[in-house]
């Protein structure tokens, strides 16, 4: 691994990003990066947060149009309720802010205080919360489905129409109709090594992978003899297909987990559309990257976000962050 | 009868367990979570002495009070909330006396297990860190060592089930045949009531 | 890996940046990119190229701004003159041709002959050659230094200046003169995989990384116990300085070789910036993220572009490719 | 005399010999340079069959100066250009006699050999595939065994060469001990020679 220590992984990427981005505030010592014109006056504040090991999510969204700022917890750790508070009174314009959370019980646990706290300091607080893995099964045998590729999709759309002023409650009921629409399915063909532990969280021998993986390095549901990237563009975009059912244009998100070559993804970009015109599914938009990741995890996820036309528009409107720029 | 330093003794005395089996909570972690929790717990209790070394809140109740708000705050994930409300609820349920006797722990303990389940929405047998705590709550009344024993194979039960709630969750089958992380920390922290309380020959047993 | 066959990696790979980037004219049985707008009259087009397995180099910068068009090789093999002479051709408005050539014994060859053949059809060709590794000693006991990170200055920077009607002379000169202002330097901490040879190219035990390796998966020049990333910079930085004493401000690129993640990269930068600021280098701009990779090798690299005025303006101009983008 | 049909069986033979030997080649790359000579030349080895089978031309040069044209245009990387360099001079100079003696042969061998050299820069001991061409250009002249003797003895004796010239030149130090894949190519290039031969009882010892 590329780290001095452990310990200091998370300081030490924020310290890079402070010397990368000067468009960005960047709180080393609070664990906090947000925009540098926070708070817009007018325009609703969205936070969001989440472990650590998953960039360019989330400090990486953070910028016109996107995430107004983003927490960072340690390494596949949910922040603490302090770092979103004092992230929600500083991008607060008196409009509000959107927590976005991914559905973990860290994540939930810790922004449910963090709401309660900063609404004691006079910030309104709505929540979304994100689930689209169609890997894990929602039913009260789990703790639900995981939050993944969909949180881009959701802090793009919901960016964009806080950006335009809409108020509190129309930005979050935008954010859930986003990861409402949205299904993931992800596939590890290497396991994870965390700072913390200097080791593979699992044993996965080159000759198979993991199917139904989240991004924290935890295994799948399935373990198989490796297939091709057709088979898994099928197997993946059938498990999204099926769950989702869509009726209309779709945009797709096809996600390398970090250590995916750009070269394989683009050849399993290709798969995906392939079983999407089979299933006779429109693609109004791709995405192609390693977005929403897990460290040096190899593998993919799909995630596909049916859109009405505001969706559509919201997605296209420009956009100023690292890891996301378009439009202007 | 528990006074603060008693309480102070068994921060430190779970500081020291946390740390010293860091490596092991996070191999647990490891296998159906995502190896997290040996670090997690490790920052956090290693806050918590730090906190309490330097300002010792003067009764029980405080003092756990302090020690869970610094877990909130240190720890993150869902062991730091699920961590922190066991030690402020117990905290708080122990009032403002300036010592408390082992029984009226054992009942704010239980209280501040409650608070968890509530906080968490987990029962028992859902293999989290309630099935060593709710044990070890009701085998408190008797004494630490019992309760201690309670705990230890409450969290060795956790190997048979599969997991409901938390990470593991997403295992489904997978998940049966592993210690659950939380419930093996959970232990480490009932066990170290004796340490605590060995320190003055108190062994919990009084009421 | 995430591939049907080794010998569809490359087409696949096209096709899937077709659907994913209708911006641009990707013909994949002629394994071209080209701008959706070329030729743009009265501009010099820029075209570089080179085996695949280094994305999103070069396909990922063809746009307003950067490339009209890239060639893409087999997997780190050069492609054929044939791909850069209907290149060339795609893209001269009248005003010429710059092929941007990396300096591997390869793209020499290859790249000349083109450029012969270009010349017969009336195109003018002019040809920069990118050689800023100096991992490698360049004497006649070697092919020259290869061209890794600067490969992706001269393409911005000179490729600003073609879009700004600049004629092929001054896009050549002011191309050359961004690679002898530049210098890179890489480690690997892990070798690489081709989907060729399907499994790794070396052998790299967990606790070792090779200093000063190239783009290729070939071994670096010594191989060394792990060193923290903090060592790393030191190392990495001094070598370049000692080589190209700056004596004013750098542009830095901080790259991962593909399968470093990002968070660690930006642990990196923070130890760059550090060793910069040690050695009185003003930085004016700083690029992190995996920009000229290795297929799946973990590791990082480091350029520096000593710049003047014109060239930090250029640097700053608009630009609109798939893996960068900035400006307007 | 070695008519065109004996040059395609030359091409059919090198064919063979390379997608046998490719994983051999590919693996020698790997170890000082970036392991694609194995599948670089099965693809341009490939497509000269593929287009010879089509449509051979009549003489023994125009032949040869399509299968170099046609790894050029197949193959990439640095052995794309030199070998097709060298076939194409070679067939260039053969001119467009409909047959050559095996004496013709190895001048105009020489002469593509030297192209070779002139365009890659590199010399005999460079550790290149001419550590295996120079030599077998000179023996081409006695018969095709004691060229593909001279070729293997040249590849084998690349073992001990330090690099200057190519991908392997980066190692400095580091590419000693490993047999260069060009070389190795090279020397199956000429020992198809003889297989070429063979087939009509011809041995190249005849001028
Ligand atoms: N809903 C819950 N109720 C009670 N305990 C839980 C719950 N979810 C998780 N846990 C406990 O938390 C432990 C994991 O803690 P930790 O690894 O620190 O957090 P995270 O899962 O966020 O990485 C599990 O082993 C389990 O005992
Ligand atoms: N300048 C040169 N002159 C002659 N032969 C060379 C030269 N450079 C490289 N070669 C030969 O090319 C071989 C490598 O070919 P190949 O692997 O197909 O191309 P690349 O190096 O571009 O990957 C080397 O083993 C060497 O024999
Ligand atoms: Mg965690
Ligand atoms: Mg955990
Ligand atoms: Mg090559
Ligand atoms: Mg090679």
């Amino acid at each position: 691994m590329l780290i001095n220590v452990p310990e200091t992984v998370v300081a030490d990427a924020l310290r890079g990003m402070a010397a990368a981005h000067p468009e960005l505030t960047v709180d080393v010592e609070g664990r906090l990066v947000v925009r540098r014109d926070a708070p817009v006056a007018g325009q609703v504040g969205l936070v969001s947060g989440g472990g650590s090991g998953h960039e360019p999510l989330h400090a990486g969204f953070v910028g016109p149009g996107m995430l107004s700022a983003a927490c960072a917890g340690e390494v596949f750790t949910s922040p603490v309720p302090d770092q979103m508070v004092r992230a929600a009174m500083a991008v607060d314009s008196g409009a509000g802010v959107l927590f976005v959370v991914k559905n973990y019980t860290g994540d939930v646990l810790n922004f449910a205080m963090a709401a309660e706290l900063a609404e004691d300091e006079g910030v309104q607080v709505a929540q979304v919360l994100v689930d689209d893995d169609v890997a894990v099964v929602d039913s009260s045998f789990t703790a639900g489905r995981r939050g993944t590729g969909a949180t881009l999709f959701v802090e793009k759309i919901a960016g964009a129409l806080a950006g335009e002023g809409a108020p509190l409650e129309r930005v979050a009921a935008t954010a859930r109709r986003v990861n409402e629409s949205s299904r993931s399915f992800g596939v590890a063909l290497s396991a994870v090594t965390t700072p913390a532990k200097g080791s593979p969280t699992f044993d996965l021998p080159p000759g198979e992978l993991e199917l139904g993986i989240g991004i924290h390095g935890e295994p799948g549901r399935e373990r198989r003899p490796m297939m091709t990237s057709g088979e898994i563009a099928d197997f993946s975009v059938n498990a999204v297909l099926d769950d989702l059912r869509p009726d209309g244009p779709v945009i797709a998100l096809v996600n390398g987990m970090g250590a995916t070559p750009l070269l394989e993804l683009y050849g399993f970009n290709a798969e995906v559309q392939r079983v999407l015109t089979e299933r006779r599914v429109p693609v109004a938009r791709t995405l192609v990257g390693n977005y929403v990741t897990s460290l040096d995890m190899a593998g993919c996820s799909v995630t596909l976000c049916q859109v009405d036309e505001e969706m559509l528009r919201l997605w296209d409107a420009p956009v100023r962050t690292p890891a996301l720029r378009w439009g202007r | 009868m528990l006074d603060s330093d008693f309480f102070h003794r068994w921060m430190t005395a779970t500081a020291v367990a946390v740390d010293r089996e860091a490596g092991r909570l996070t191999e647990l972690d490891s296998a159906i979570g995502d190896a997290d929790h040996g670090s997690n717990l490790r920052r956090g209790f290693a806050a918590v002495t730090a906190v309490l070394d330097e300002d010792t809140p003067q009764t029980p109740g405080a003092l756990l009070a302090l020690a869970g708000r610094q877990l909130i705050a240190t720890v993150g994930g869902a062991s730091g909330p699920l961590y922190g409300t066991l030690l402020r609820r117990t905290g708080k349920a122990l009032g403002d006396a300036a010592e408390v006797t082992p029984g009226q722990l054992a009942e704010a303990f239980g209280a501040g297990v409650a608070a968890v389940g509530k906080l968490g929405g987990a029962q028992a047998g859902d293999k989290t860190m309630l099935d060593a705590l709710l044990p070890a709550a009701q085998a408190l009344g008797e004494s630490f060592a019992a309760a201690r024993e309670a705990a230890e194979a409450g969290a060795l039960a956790t190997v048979a089930l599969r997991a409901r709630k938390g990470r593991a969750s997403y295992l489904g089958e997978r998940s049966i045949g592993h210690q659950d992380p939380g419930a093996t920390s959970a232990a480490l922290l009932v066990a170290a009531l004796t340490e605590a309380g060995a320190a003055r020959g108190d062994d919990g047993s009084g009421s």
